[in-house]
């Protein structure tokens, strides 16, 4: 049971962390595709702080640089997104998608070029980080806290802090609603869309390292993150762009999740014998049929998607 | 006034393209050189070279036959998603169709032992079917196409492992080999190898997608279908308006993109090429590469069946790579930015009708400087 | 965008001229050597820690020493035809000793072998049965007892005195089934000696990496009382040992003595190592045929390496470490592990090497839970 | 004071691709005044206000406030020097209160960045007090009337502390109740000091409420007059260009049997809850045109939605020309002689991106003359039909029938749909606000195809916001209010303003069917 919490906590952190960072990018106007590349990209900024950073940093500054680092790659990667799609209004499908695939194959490019430059040998595209990974645990019992489950929480809470009481959130949504309606008062939309970007590409790298973290000590990055990024847009959609119900489902999706894993647990599920498969199913499913009641009345941001021309007003 | 010859659209198509595909190239370029400049040059040429890196002749033909085998499936899910975009919407959800579509003419290939014809249609069937599903949430409950695609896509993977588990090797995550198992599944290959060098691999799959794409393009442009489908992608409203079934529209046109993937799917599985891997844990790339060969190919059909063949050559141009060096996933890395350059054609055909617009207006003013002065 | 573009073309050049300048460096060695070697990987990458990896530092290693030319090739996807492809892009390149991990190769060597007479192949991992019917006429090919280690590994582990045993393969290919099933019938077989209660998780990760949802599966099983898990499917093990570290659980390591890179960072975690001569065996048979002139011996034959010898223990081709790499105790003493060896070489103990039925057992309870994913 | 004048706009010259959308035009606000803005849709008006506030930049002249030179280049500086904009589609963020909409952009702010509403929120009451513009500052925009969606807007420019007001045709989407509400703003706001620039194309409006009046032609600047000194007719000639003839000639209808009849038809609405059309019955007959007037949004969109299948009635039943046609899908509807001019052209009437041939077929492209029994279509005999048309309705293209609709003018645009529902001889035509947006030759133009469907024995239903139009086109009126049929009218017997009544819902009658 505590393993099932445990786990459905962490994949709950990826989750709120990354569908925020959505959230941030379509209340902008952007929809954000290349989720899914964010992350690889952020997870490989902190994947790299813990390869070159001392591991007998103090807990703090590990936790802080690694945090940074992924934070800094994740909205450096986003810019690509940023600067193609507000300023050469191109096809959000298209660069998110781009970016998807760009991102693993990248991040496996660097972190080969890396390990043989390194070691002409190793052309892996692994790295390791057992030590620096202990920074980020504290063991309560039996139970394993990882900084990311606070960290998760306080961005939920400043995501709705920010979006429903500053006066930054109310700007950035009006970009995302009418933003026409936001020019006319002279709130710079490229500006603002950039700022939205930008955060996605903050939240999805912290994401990313968060997703790193969860469970292993080094990764491949051939391996991308298996479809966290586009699990995270379905969070985003069933949360209805609205942080504190981006928090709940992430929770009921990163229970899911962890079923998957940990169903051999529970002594009815293991009976029921269902293959874990069904399990990660089950959230695609539960959210396609969801927005099949909800859709009529969707709540998301009327300009999302669509380039803001300023020429054309 | 005749028209400038840059300002055609199909001009503009192609050259915009051939800015992707060489800037794309460069920067990649440019990453080798940063990873290894030693090689770099030979590398890239490598990428560009794919086939011809084989000194003879008879194997140049012989793997120009496997780039073909591997183009025709992803000019299916590009005609696929080409297909649905003329009309308006952003079949994402291709990659899910095609994965549909491998599960269901694997399964009925190897577990019901059907032939091939069979197995084909069901492959299009599956397709056609999940992309209805796509259609029916987007036109009754107004599901956003590119949401529901991706979330059909990760169901439809998951239910595709789990169904052809039962048609697995039992030694390997790998369904069983089609031509040891089930050769009556084999599309006919009516002689087409001996072309190539007898490459088993080539089958009717490749005129099949080529001929697919030109019916395509008849279809959008000639036919009254076509011209009802067109409509109601431009406006839907409109096609209501006018008393088009606009809901039946759009889940035809789905449906029918989905039975593009689908068969995609049937043309690659039932050459024998390759086999499912029952543990894959991302949605097949080939529908996303479909992405890009489509805009790379200009929205247009003739154009796609170019751009499809030219991903997959870079693509398995970069197998060839030297591994000592470089890591073949450069060629997933190029092919990654020039679908990420794909994005900003709109801007460069915007940019190309500018500087058209002031070298005309330059013209004119010449002109015009120079009637007045004949005048005085 | 003019002046990204120019910045990018300045960068470009300069690292041409570079490139230029470097390039010239190598001189032709001496002589060229009358063999060059490649190494066409299987599913994986060369850095997979597992048979892709090994084959790759043996060759690489042997070609090394002896100035010949070495090159990997990977092919672009897992299918024959593309393995086809890299094994004629290959010695299209002029490579004519290739070597092949993995037995997913057969029907790529049928295919390949008798076009390229004048090539050696040496396969690894790929049976008499996958080979039924091929040209052998330039063909070898190594496999490996790999139940036999399993055995070895299975039988210390509850001689050692644990009870709850784990199994946790990768993808179910048939090196990785035999290790699995050895292990079973060699806990069995410790059980049935000792009247001890054994109890044996059994699955695989169908992959050969390791990830959150690995570990988390690891984690329930050590939480419910698993002590010890045999890792066996290349990274995966990172999963296991990520689990088992939180809770001072056990791990049994895979192919080579693992505890040297385990223990590095997880003191005193393996156990011990279900080892195969990989390595050895592969060094052995390039030096048969490139210092010996021995291919004659060994072309056309499927060799079944196992154990050579009842007395000499590193000699053999599997078994578990003879040192540190094992916590031997007064349970299973290295005596108890020289006994077991001879029993069957001497065919005093038979273990089953079919993979296609789970194996017999008497006194253990295995669970056979499938795949993971 | 030694300057009068708060905002000068000298010689302004503004280029489009293609066009010039003001050439060398000056606008002379002065302090205190109300100054209208005059001109057909296309003469330029509201780039000009664009250029005042900063939305656009002129290449040629210059803007002058309180006599000095200034530069606007976005709206931020047009806010800075005063200068607050009412759009003619509002820019109001619908799921927003209406307190954020006012807000935006000037929001109060402590500490981090953190709104402070409570400050804000007495400010703008207290101006909504001083000026009687009355609105609850915790609706959400979506919730609330057109009206007092315009409140808003005028409470975003009063919040600003503003002083020159541009309203761009802030009338249109007001009942005549709502429109004096805002004209007697207007005065409050002048009388507070405030400046307004009032840009309209209806003559009675400006005659009532301005000042003087500027007035623009095809982007150029045709004269400024006072409003006391001149007439409509005066103002129309100077709009136009020419005399412009207000009354349509028409002789007697000849009624013939009937062709619609409506009987109590119920249509839900999309945006709200309730229905939109409640019980609705009429009749039109052959050689009559039957008008539905009424105030924006009392349902006549949804009635004509029912009547042409757009939307499925709740209940009642329509018949077309004796067969009831309740239930049938619009392509029925079609074939059995109904054509709809409808409200918003570029939402139903047009395929913007097709071709204009294209776009003239929409309607009969099945028909065997354009399409082959394989299912191809005959392009050459769409060509053909097509040319035809262009030359009889008169519709004026850059490049014939191969024309992308989107790039043709809206008059133009208009010609053809109504060449393409007038050309498939209809037994019913159901023209929704036909001449929105057009200037006054193509008005003129439409009226005049109106009519002659009507003497050649067809049935017309009009649907028209427009009080002139009402008065002058049918030859019945029925009014709507709140989705029911308030009032029947005989066009020569009734005043504009009796039918304001009840268009406001303060009379009404018992209409029978």
């Amino acid at each position: 049971m505590l393993l099932l919490i445990q786990y459905t906590l962490i994949f709950s952190s990826v989750l709120i962390l990354v569908a925020l960072g959505g959230c941030f990018s379509e209340h902008s106007g952007v929809i954000n595709l290349g989720l899914e590349g964010i992350m690889v990209m952020g997870g490989l900024g902190g994947a790299l702080a813990m390869r070159y950073l001392p591991p007998d940093l103090p807990a703090l500054a590990m936790i802080l640089v690694v945090l940074l680092c992924a934070i800094g790659l994740g909205a450096l990667y986003s810019s690509l997104l940023a600067i193609a799609c507000i300023n050469f209004k191109a096809d959000q499908t298209i660069v998110g998608t781009a970016l998807n695939i760009l991102g693993t194959a990248a991040a496996t490019v660097i972190v080969k070029a890396i390990n043989t430059a390194t070691n002409p040998n190793d052309v892996s595209s692994t790295i390791q980080y057992i030590r620096p990974k202990k920074s980020f645990i504290v063991n309560i019992g039996s139970f394993e806290f990882n900084w990311f489950m606070l960290i998760a929480l306080i961005a939920v809470v400043i995501a709705y802090i920010v979006l429903y009481k500053t006066r930054f959130g109310l700007r950035l949504m009006a970009c995302g609603e009418h933003p026409q309606a936001a020019d006319s008062v002279g709130i710079n939309v490229y500006k603002m869309r950039w700022y939205g970007v930008l955060i996605s590409g903050v939240f999805g790298g912290l994401g990313g390292i968060c997703y790193l973290l969860a469970g292993v000590s080094e990764w491949k990055f051939e391996n991308g993150v298996a479809g966290f990024g586009f699990l995270a847009l379905a969070v985003m959609i069933f949360g209805q762009w609205k942080p504190i119900r981006i928090a709940v489902s992430a929770l009921l999706f990163g229970a899911f999740r962890a079923l998957s894993n940990v169903y051999f647990g529970f002594e009815f599920l293991q009976s029921l014998n269902i293959p874990s498969t069904v399990y990660n199913m089950m959230p695609y499913i539960i959210s396609l049929v969801v927005l099949a009641f909800t859709s009529r009345h969707s709540m998301a941001p009327k300009a999302e998607g669509i380039p803001y021309d300023k020429s054309q007003r | 006034m005749k028209k400038n010859f840059f300002r055609r659209e199909g001009v503009q198509s192609l050259l915009a393209s051939l800015i992707c595909i060489l800037l794309g190239l460069f920067i990649g370029y440019i990453v080798l050189l940063i990873i290894n400049p030693k090689g770099a040059f030979t590398a890239i040429m490598t990428v560009v070279k794919n086939f011809f890196t084989y000194s003879k002749p008879s194997a140049q033909a012989k793997y120009l036959g496997n780039t073909l085998v591997k183009s025709a499936p992803l000019l299916m899910c590009a005609l696929s998603i080409m297909f649905a975009y003329k009309v308006g919407l952003f079949n994402i959800g291709a990659s899910g169709q095609y994965c549909a579509g491998t599960c269901a003419c694997l399964y009925a290939a190897l577990k019901w032992h059907w032939p091939w014809l069979g197995c084909l249609a069901l492959a299009i069937l599956a397709g056609a079917a999940f992309g209805a599903v796509v259609g029916l949430l987007k036109s009754y409950c107004n599901v956003n196409e590119v949401i529901s695609g991706i979330m059909l896509n990760w169901i439809i993977l998951y239910g595709t492992n789990m169904l052809l588990t039962q048609v697995k090797e039992p030694t390997s995550p790998y369904t069983y080999p089609v031509r040891a198992e089930a050769p009556q599944a084999l599309l006919p290959t009516l002689g087409l190898g001996t072309i190539f060098n007898n490459n088993i691999y080539v089958t009717i799959a490749i005129p099949l997608a080529i001929i697919m794409a030109i019916a395509i393009m008849i279809i959008l442009d000639k036919t009254r279908f076509g011209y009802e489908l067109k409509a109601t992608g431009f406006n839907r409203s409109a096609a209501k308006y006018c008393g088009m079934a606009e809901k039946r529209n759009i889940i035809l046109t789905l449906a029918i993109s989905g039975a593009l993937a689908g068969m995609g799917a049937s043309l690659l599985y039932q050459t024998g090429f390759v086999q499912w891997e029952c543990t894959t844990s991302s949605v097949p790339a080939m529908g996303f590469n479909g992405i890009a060969a489509t805009f790379l190919g200009g929205l247009n059909p003739i154009g796609t069946i170019f751009s499809s063949y030219f991903i997959q050559h870079i693509t398995a141009g970069g197998a060839y790579v030297d591994k000592t060096m470089y890591c073949s996933q450069i060629s997933d890395l190029i092919s990654a930015l020039i679908i990420y350059l794909c994005g900003f054609v709109l801007f460069l055909k915007f940019a190309m009708n500018r500087i058209l617009d002031r070298w005309e207006e330059k013209k004119r003013l010449a002109q015009a400087s120079a009637e007045k002065g004949g005048n005085v | 965008m003019k002046k990204i573009f120019t910045v990018l073309l300045v960068l470009a050049i300069a690292f041409s001229a570079f490139a230029q300048a470097t390039s010239e460096a190598p001189a032709a060695a001496a002589a060229a050597p009358k063999y060059a070697v490649a190494m066409v990987t299987d599913y994986g990458d060369i850095t997979d820690e597992s048979f892709n990896q090994t084959t790759y530092e043996a060759c690489k290693a042997y070609c090394e020493a002896h100035g010949m030319k070495f090159n990997y090739f990977k092919p672009q996807g897992d299918s024959t035809a593309e393995r086809v492809a890299m094994m004629e892009k290959a010695i299209d390149e002029g490579f004519n000793i290739i070597v092949m991990p993995g037995y997913a190769f057969a029907d790529a060597i049928k295919e390949c072998a008798p076009q390229n007479k004048d090539v050696k192949f040496v396969a690894l991992d790929v049976s008499e049965y996958d080979l039924t019917g091929a040209d052998m006429s330039n063909v070898y090919s190594m496999v490996y007892q790999e139940e036999l280690a399993g055995f070895m590994a299975g039988y210390a582990a509850v001689k050692l005195g644990y009870t709850k045993l784990g199994y946790l393969g990768g993808m179910a290919v048939p090196a990785v089934v035999r290790y699995g099933y050895g292990f079973v019938q060699g806990a069995d077989k410790a059980a049935a000696e000792l009247k001890a209660d054994v109890q044996i998780n059994y699955v695989y990760g169908n992959q050969f990496f390791g990830d959150a949802d690995i570990t988390a599966y690891m984690d329930t099983w050590y939480a419910k009382g698993t002590q010890v898990v045999f890792a066996c499917g290349g990274g995966i093990y990172s999963s296991a040992t990520e689990a088992a570290a939180k809770v001072g659980g056990k791990v049994i390591g895979v192919d080579v003595d693992q505890s040297l890179t385990i223990n590095k960072n997880y003191p005193n975690m393996t156990v011990t190592s279900a080892m195969k001569g990989l390595y050895a065996s592969t060094i052995a048979t390039l030096k048969a045929i490139v210092e010996d002139d021995a291919w004659n011996t060994l072309v056309g034959k499927v060799a079944n390496l196992g154990l050579v010898s009842a007395t000499d223990l590193d000699a053999n081709f599997v078994g578990i470490p003879t040192g540190d790499g094992t916590q031997w105790s007064d349970s299973f003493t290295k005596a108890d592990y020289a006994a077991l060896v001879a029993d069957i070489f001497n065919g005093k103990i038979v273990v089953s090497a079919d993979t296609t039925v789970e194996p017999a057992v008497s006194a253990v309870k295995v669970q056979y839970l499938g795949n993971i994913k | 004071m030694d300057n009068t004048y708060a905002i000068e706009m000298l010689n302004i010259t503004k280029r489009f691709p293609g066009i010039i959308a003001n050439d060398n035009v000056s606008l002379q606000l002065r302090k205190g005044e109300i100054h209208a803005l005059l001109g057909e849709n296309g003469a330029g008006k509201s780039t000009l206000m664009s250029v005042l506030f900063g939305l656009y930049q002129a290449e040629e002249g210059i803007i002058k406030k309180d006599g000095v030179e200034v530069h606007i280049n976005d709206p931020n500086d047009a806010n800075a020097l005063g200068i607050g904009m009412v759009h003619q589609h509002f820019k109001l963020v619908e799921c927003f209160t209406v307190l954020d909409n006012i807000i935006m952009g000037v929001e109060p702010v402590g500490a981090l960045g953190i709104l402070q509403k409570r400050q804000a929120r007495e400010k703008v009451m207290a101006i909504s007090e001083k000026y009687g513009l009355h609105v609850d500052p915790d609706a959400l925009v979506r919730d609330i009337s057109v009206g007092m969606q315009q409140r808003t807007e005028i409470l975003k420019m009063l919040y600003r502390e503003n002083e020159i007001l541009i309203f761009d045709e802030p009338t249109a989407v007001l009942t005549p109740q709502e429109i004096e509400d805002l004209m007697q703003i207007m005065r409050n706001l002048v009388k507070e000091g405030k400046s307004i620039l009032f840009i309209s194309h209806k003559l009675a409006e400006i005659m009532a409420v301005s000042d003087r009046c500027t007035v623009l032609r095809k982007g150029k600047h045709v004269g400024t007059v006072d409003t006391n000194k001149t007439s409509m007719e005066e103002l129309s000639a100077m709009m136009v260009g020419r005399n412009v003839n207000f009354h349509v000639q028409k002789g007697p209808a000849k009624l013939g049997e009937v062709v619609l009849e409506v009987s109590g038809i119920t249509v839900a609405s999309k945006v709200h809850k309730n229905n939109a059309v409640k019980k609705v019955s009429f009749k039109v007959r052959r050689g009559e045109i039957v008008c539905i007037a009424g105030i924006d949004g009392n349902g006549q969109t949804e009635l004509v939605h029912g009547i042409t299948g757009l939307e499925p009635l709740v209940e009642g039943k329509i018949k077309l020309c004796g067969q009831d046609i309740s239930n049938a899908s619009i392509r029925q509807r079609n074939v059995k002689g109904m054509s709809h001019i409808p409200e918003d052209r570029h939402k139903h009437g047009l395929i913007l991106d097709y071709s204009l041939e294209d776009n003239l077929i929409l309607e009969t492209y099945f028909q065997p003359r354009f399409t082959s029994k394989a299912g191809f279509l005959k392009r050459d005999n769409i060509r053909d039909y097509s040319e035809k048309l262009i030359e009889q309705y008169d519709v004026r293209s850059s490049q014939g029938p191969a024309t992308r609709a989107r790039s043709m003018s809206g008059g133009n645009q208009q010609k053809a749909i109504v060449a393409r529902e007038i050309d498939k001889n209809p037994e019913l035509l159901v023209a929704v606000q036909p001449t929105r947006g057009l200037d006054v030759g193509a008005i003129e133009y439409i009226h005049h195809q109106l009519i002659a469907q009507r003497d050649d024995g067809k049935a017309v239903l009009l649907v028209s916001l427009e009080l002139d139009e009402v008065m002058d086109i049918p030859d019945r009126i029925l009014v709507m209010y709140e989705g029911e049929i308030v009032g029947q009218f005989d066009p020569k017997k009734t005043t504009e303003e009796e039918l304001g009544l009840y268009m406001a819902g303060a009379k009404r009658m018992e209409v029978k069917a």
